[in-house]
């Protein structure tokens, strides 16, 4: 069984401050890390490993420095990593990433066949989640969004089944592998790896594809070009940080500071009163 | 299967980098084990380099290690309430590379340190932590890390994992710290434009000040106060005897925030993002708290050895130098065919007795003790300071002779004449 | 989107001449089984304004099974705002797969040519939208909170949040059509459906077999939602703290969330003591929740806390220390014992419940 | 008092869920043989707070592994202190 699992190395965004004074966005300190989404991937990947057999590709497009979110993957458990990096990339939105992504795939599967791939649900920057419907789309492969649990998987009659999050309910669905699956967070917890891990993961002779070696010759694919998407401004929200407002009461008695309090969230939230009065037994 | 080096180094800080760094260059097959995710996430310090030890390690260090700011002007300050007395040194001499000083900020030059010791052939894995030390008899054969399959094991084993250094405790080749042996520090970074530092502190693009400050700040305990410009932030932080935390009510987060509203020190930050909190202990005890640094298969090297010199807010460049020296110590004996045994080890003391490093702290073993004692260090003098100063500045009909003759009153008032010849006298014994 | 922000693109990019035609705004409305996902009407509510301030109309997509009240939705559609629906039916589209509702929506687009087509941000919408956008290539913003037509021109100016939401980018999809875009539920506002409002319907027929379509779809288990905790996507949130000292005490959170209707929270310190099941836990290692409204009784709002609610619309905090935490990011609070606030509280909403379940 | 929450909000924490990495060996101790329960006030993350029963309680997520803890506990030893698991607990971003 052979699993590819696509990740990302994003800034940590919790460490994003906006500076109070000048709402500028201060970048200083913001750590790289794995897009945490894509580390239930990973984890998943490893579990079918353990079960199944076989070997986890970990592939990523990104600068050079997205070696050490590829190493970290490789001391998890990771067998294989592959970054796919060049200038030509530069300013890719998700369109021309995912075919970036499914080349690279396609010369994988050259050499190898894949069973299944995984992506994140989304990245913590972008959060656009359509990387993962891109790829599946461009190798015309079966795609699966939002699995909370993968099933059942037959090598032999190249099926699977899983369980994929729908609104109200959960989906019991059959497919042909190969075939795509981002999965939901939260559904497993990254293993802590055995220090053989480690240790190859330290040792790994990193292999790093450029535009040509990822398969990819239409340039206005990629990049700046190949991307309808374009970023006209970013800022910061208004900042919310002004205090409580607290009610007083001069005999701050509970039941005048509770009605004190229903009054005035009411009359700035009347959207409010209006939810509670419809909910409420 | 499990895996066998020349030499195992536990930590990534200072100590440990330089040790492994030496190590790979002498050729022996070293490995560096860090838990921190990387090298320096889990470090913590003031922040000065001294390159004087860095360039002994990797002579161009200045080419490609990240450096804040070269440092051309050095204030000390004795805080009273709402004033201080200060002095101020700043010299052109600073001004011409190279450089003898810069701020840093650990978290940037460990990871750069680390990745020199990786290229010089160390083998370094992260976010492992060593749990304790294998041990055949008296002899340390390894470490058992906290990952299954976790047994490594080494001829040799540098123990550079910082002031609590849980190894050697568990290993018994450490007594646990005492509180008046330790330093409580806590520090604070906040960022700021580059143009807004240079215009405060009066400097240029590259240039850095470094404030040391006593007195009233540490509200009667024995500690220092600092403050450090970064490229584009500053750092400052304050730090007290344990011991002296340990008898009263003020939190070190209260007292760093009232540092921070002291009348010299607020416009100085006023208008900064602060980025980060953090704590850390210092060795404070000196030449007499500093343990057994060797034995059977083992060194222990940088802070985990309690190499600090306080007085002088000297703890990196020990810290470079004992990792430099153990390392040097093991290639020489690996060289001449000789084991890692206690006796062979005696030679890294012998190195640490010649160099600067036991002849320093040889040379203020008093000091601690002495302010321990006399805590008037850091209440009563800087009130007396303060005031003196004043009166003699300000003008107000008063002759100076009269001045002159209140200053005096006031000391010996407070400390009476016995107590100021002895306190001369302490100062004296404590540097001599 | 690129993920580094970068300088706003200085050169105007011109539209493709390709899709020079492309007229009109579609909403897809999202339904299951008959039933229409509610972000579905409140992308019409802002869909309408876009047709208005562009001079276009403004469309419906409805995909349904036959028999699964297709033309109703439309109809529904039309009070909700639009002009005009696309109904397409097949048996293929009974149960959401990718495969059959891509290529209906991507048929439909290059059929008709809109040049705006929204879909709500739910696990549809966006499996959906991902597909779809890649197929025609253009360009796509998910999770949008702000959608306006550009100063002195017909793009589409898509505002998201951006690295955790900690920042906001506008985007734009400037040389191709249609410009796609998703919304999260319950960020737009709910319009007010005119009964009265009609609109065309147009069938349009799609051919695809069963045999054809490769995901099979074995079953449908719907959501138990009785005793399961459902805190991500509860409305109103009662959550208690340590603050409540004792766990008999957290039986006075139970009873305001009664009253209300609410899903009962707590912070991580009384999860750990046992007082509440871990999965009632708010925070960092909790869930994260976006509630219209959040009661928060003898919290203090440590970081841990703070991360997994601060997202909510109004927050309402009970704590007897006036530092505490919670108060510099609540929106209304009360220094006092939680103890004797609560019930308090209780009583004013059934109150004013009872009141307005007369007036109603 | 001042709220050092605010500080530690600024830190970057990877918080070993269910695996605190300090532990207070027996409350019972704390709660009637420590008088001063100085852990309280020299804490520079305050991870210890006293409950107004004289217990005192320990929640080590905003821990900066500085080991004052430990160390001024020396009458009674009544804290099991120990690094978290490799790569948990805080990570300075500066330090």
């Amino acid at each position: 069984m052979h699993s590819v699992v696509c990740i990302k190395q994003v800034p940590d965004s919790a460490q994003i401050r906006v500076h109070p004074v000048t709402n500028t966005i201060m970048r200083q300190g913001v750590p790289a890390i794995i897009n945490p989404y894509d580390l239930f991937a990973l984890e998943e990947a490893l579990r079918l490993k353990d079960r199944l057999g076989g070997t986890v590709t970990v592939v990523t497009m990104g600068p050079p420095m997205a070696e050490a979110a590829l190493r970290k993957c490789l001391s998890y458990g990771a067998d294989d990593a592959i970054l796919v990096s060049d200038r030509a990339f530069a300013g890719s939105d998700t369109l021309a990433t995912s075919y970036a992504l499914a080349a690279t795939i396609r010369q994988i599967m050259a050499r190898q066949p894949v069973d299944l791939i995984f992506t994140g649900k989304q990245t913590i920057d972008g959060d656009t989640a359509q990387v993962g419907p891109g790829i599946a789309k461009r190798l015309d492969y079966q795609l699966l969004t939002y699995v909370s649990r993968i099933v059942e998987v037959d090598l032999a009659r190249k099926e699977i089944v899983v369980e994929r999050r729908a609104e109200g309910g959960v989906q019991l669905l059959k497919t042909a592998t190969p075939c795509l699956i981002t999965l939901l967070e939260g559904i497993n917890e990254m293993r802590f790896g055995d220090l053989e891990d480690l240790f190859r993961a330290a040792r790994y002779d990193l292999q790093v594809w450029n535009r040509e070696a990822a398969g990819i010759d239409e340039v206005e694919m990629i990049g700046l070009k190949g991307s309808p998407t374009v970023v006209s401004k970013v800022f910061a929200p208004r900042p919310r940080a002004q205090r409580a407002q607290i009610i007083e009461t001069q005999d701050s008695e509970p039941r005048n500071l509770a009605a004190t309090l229903l009054a005035k969230v009411f009359t700035q939230h009347p959207k409010l009163e209006k939810e509670i009065a419809k909910r409420a037994i | 299967m499990s895996e066998k080096f020349d030499v195992i180094v536990v930590g990534a800080g200072m100590a440990g980098n330089a040790a492994a760094y030496t190590l790979a260059k002498g050729g022996l097959k070293v490995l560096q084990i860090e838990r921190g995710e990387t090298p320096g996430s889990k470090n913590v310090q003031g922040a000065i380099l001294y390159s004087d030890a860095i360039e002994r390690i990797i002579p161009d260090f200045r080419e490609t290690a990240p450096l804040e700011r070269h440092l051309v002007e050095q204030r000390v300050w004795i805080l009273d309430e709402a004033s201080y007395v200060g002095s101020t040194y700043r010299s052109e001499d600073f001004n011409k590379p190279p450089y003898n000083r810069y701020t840093i900020i650990r978290a940037h030059f460990d990871q750069w340190f680390s990745k020199k010791a990786q290229e010089a052939g160390a083998l370094t894995i992260c976010e492992t932590t060593v749990s304790e030390l294998l041990l055949d008899g008296k002899r340390v054969v390894g470490v058992r890390t906290d990952r299954k399959g976790g047994e490594i094991y080494a001829d040799a084993v540098i123990l550079a994992d910082g002031v609590n250094s849980r190894l050697a405790t568990k290993a018994g080749f450490h007594p646990e710290i005492k509180p008046k042996d330790v330093a409580l520090a806590v520090k604070e970074i906040h960022f700021l434009p580059q143009e807004t530092i240079e215009a405060r502190f009066n400097i240029g693009e590259e240039e850095g000040v470094v404030i040391e400050m006593a007195g009233k700040i540490t509200q009667g305990m024995m500690g220092t106060g600092f403050l450090y410009t970064n490229k584009e932030s500053i750092t400052l932080g304050i730090g007290c005897m344990l011991s002296d935390f340990k008898t009263q009510k003020t939190t070190p987060y209260e007292l760093l925030d009232k540092m921070k509203q002291h009348p010299a020190i607020a416009p100085l930050i006023a208008g900064g993002e602060m980025k980060e909190y953090a704590a850390h202990l210092i060795p404070e005890g000196g030449y007499n708290a500093v343990p057994q640094v060797f034995g059977d298969g083992w060194l222990m090297a940088g802070d985990a050895a309690m190499f600090v010199n306080g007085i002088h807010r000297e703890g990196s460049n020990l810290a470079m130098t004992t990792g430099m020296l153990a390392a040097q110590t093991l290639i020489e004996l690996k060289a001449a065919g000789k084991s890692f045994s206690t006796a062979n080890l005696a030679k890294y003391k012998a190195k640490l007795d010649d160099s600067f490093v036991m002849k320093d702290l040889l040379k203020y073993r008093r000091m601690p003790d002495i302010f321990h004692k006399n805590k008037q260090f850091f209440t009563t003098y800087p009130e007396l300071l303060s005031k003196a100063a004043q009166s003699l500045i300000r003008v107000d009909g008063i002759d100076k002779k009269t001045k002159e003759k209140e200053i005096k009153k006031s000391f010996v008032a407070s400390r009476s004449v016995f107590g100021l010849i002895g306190d001369a006298f302490k100062l004296w014994r404590a540097v001599e | 989107m690129s993920e580094q922000p970068k300088k706003p693109a200085r050169k105007k990019v011109e539209l493709d001449p390709r899709f020079a035609s492309y007229r009109h705004v579609w909403v897809f409305i999202e339904n299951e089984r008959g039933q229409v996902h509610s972000v579905s009407w409140e992308l019409l509510g802002e869909g309408r304004k876009l047709a208005d301030r562009l001079g276009v109309e403004l469309c419906g997509v409805v995909m349904a099974a036959p028999g699964e009240r297709g033309r109703e939705i439309c109809r529904e559609a039309f009070h909700y705002g639009a002009d005009k629906c696309y109904l397409v039916q097949a048996d293929v589209l009974r149960d959401y797969r990718n495969e059959p509702y891509t290529k209906a929506l991507t048929d439909l687009v290059n059929a008709y040519q809109p040049e705006i087509l929204m879909l709500g941000a739910s696990t549809l919408g966006r499996d959906l939208a991902g597909s779809v956008a890649t197929t025609l290539a253009t360009g796509l913003t998910a999770d949008c909170t702000e959608l306006a037509i550009e100063e002195g021109g017909r793009n589409l100016a898509a505002t998201r949040p951006t690295f955790g939401g900690s920042l906001l980018c506008t985007i734009m999809t400037q040389r191709h059509r249609p410009q796609m875009a998703t919304v999260r539920p319950r960020v737009m506002s709910m319009p007010e459906p005119d009964p009265v409002r009609s609109g065309e319907i147009v069938e349009v027929p799609f051919s695809m077999f069963e045999s054809d379509i490769v995901t099979k779809v074995l079953d449908f288990i719907a959501d138990d939602t009785r005793d399961k905790p459902n805190l991500p996507f509860a409305d109103i949130i009662v959550a208690g703290g340590r603050g409540l000292k004792k766990p008999e005490n957290f039986q006075l959170v139970w009873d305001l969330a009664k009253v209300l209707g609410a899903e009962v929270g707590a912070s991580r310190p009384v999860v750990q003591a046992g007082w509440v099941d871990l999965d009632r836990q708010v925070g960092q290692s909790g869930k994260t929740v976006r509630p219209k409204l959040y009661i928060a009784a003898g919290i203090s709002g440590a970081i841990q806390h703070r991360v997994g609610m601060d997202g909510a619309d109004v927050i309402i905090a009970i704590n007897s220390d006036p530092n505490a935490p919670i108060f510099d990011f609540a929106h209304f609070g009360i220094v006092g014992n939680a103890m004797t606030i609560l019930p308090a509280l209780t009583e004013a909403f059934r109150a004013q419940l009872a009141q307005s379940r007369k007036a109603g | 008092m001042l709220k050092v929450e605010e500080k530690l909000f600024q830190d970057r924490y990877r918080v070993d869920v269910g695996r605190p990495h300090i532990t207070i060996k027996d409350p019972e101790i704390c709660a009637h043989q420590c008088q001063s329960q100085q852990c309280a006030v020299c804490c520079p993350a305050g991870c210890y707070t006293q409950e107004g029963t004289g217990r005192v309680v320990l929640i080590a997520d905003g821990c900066l592994e500085c080991g004052t803890c430990r160390i001024i506990c020396d009458e009674h030893r009544n804290v099991e202190w120990e690094w978290p698991r490799g790569g948990f607990g805080i990570l300075f971003k500066f330090g």
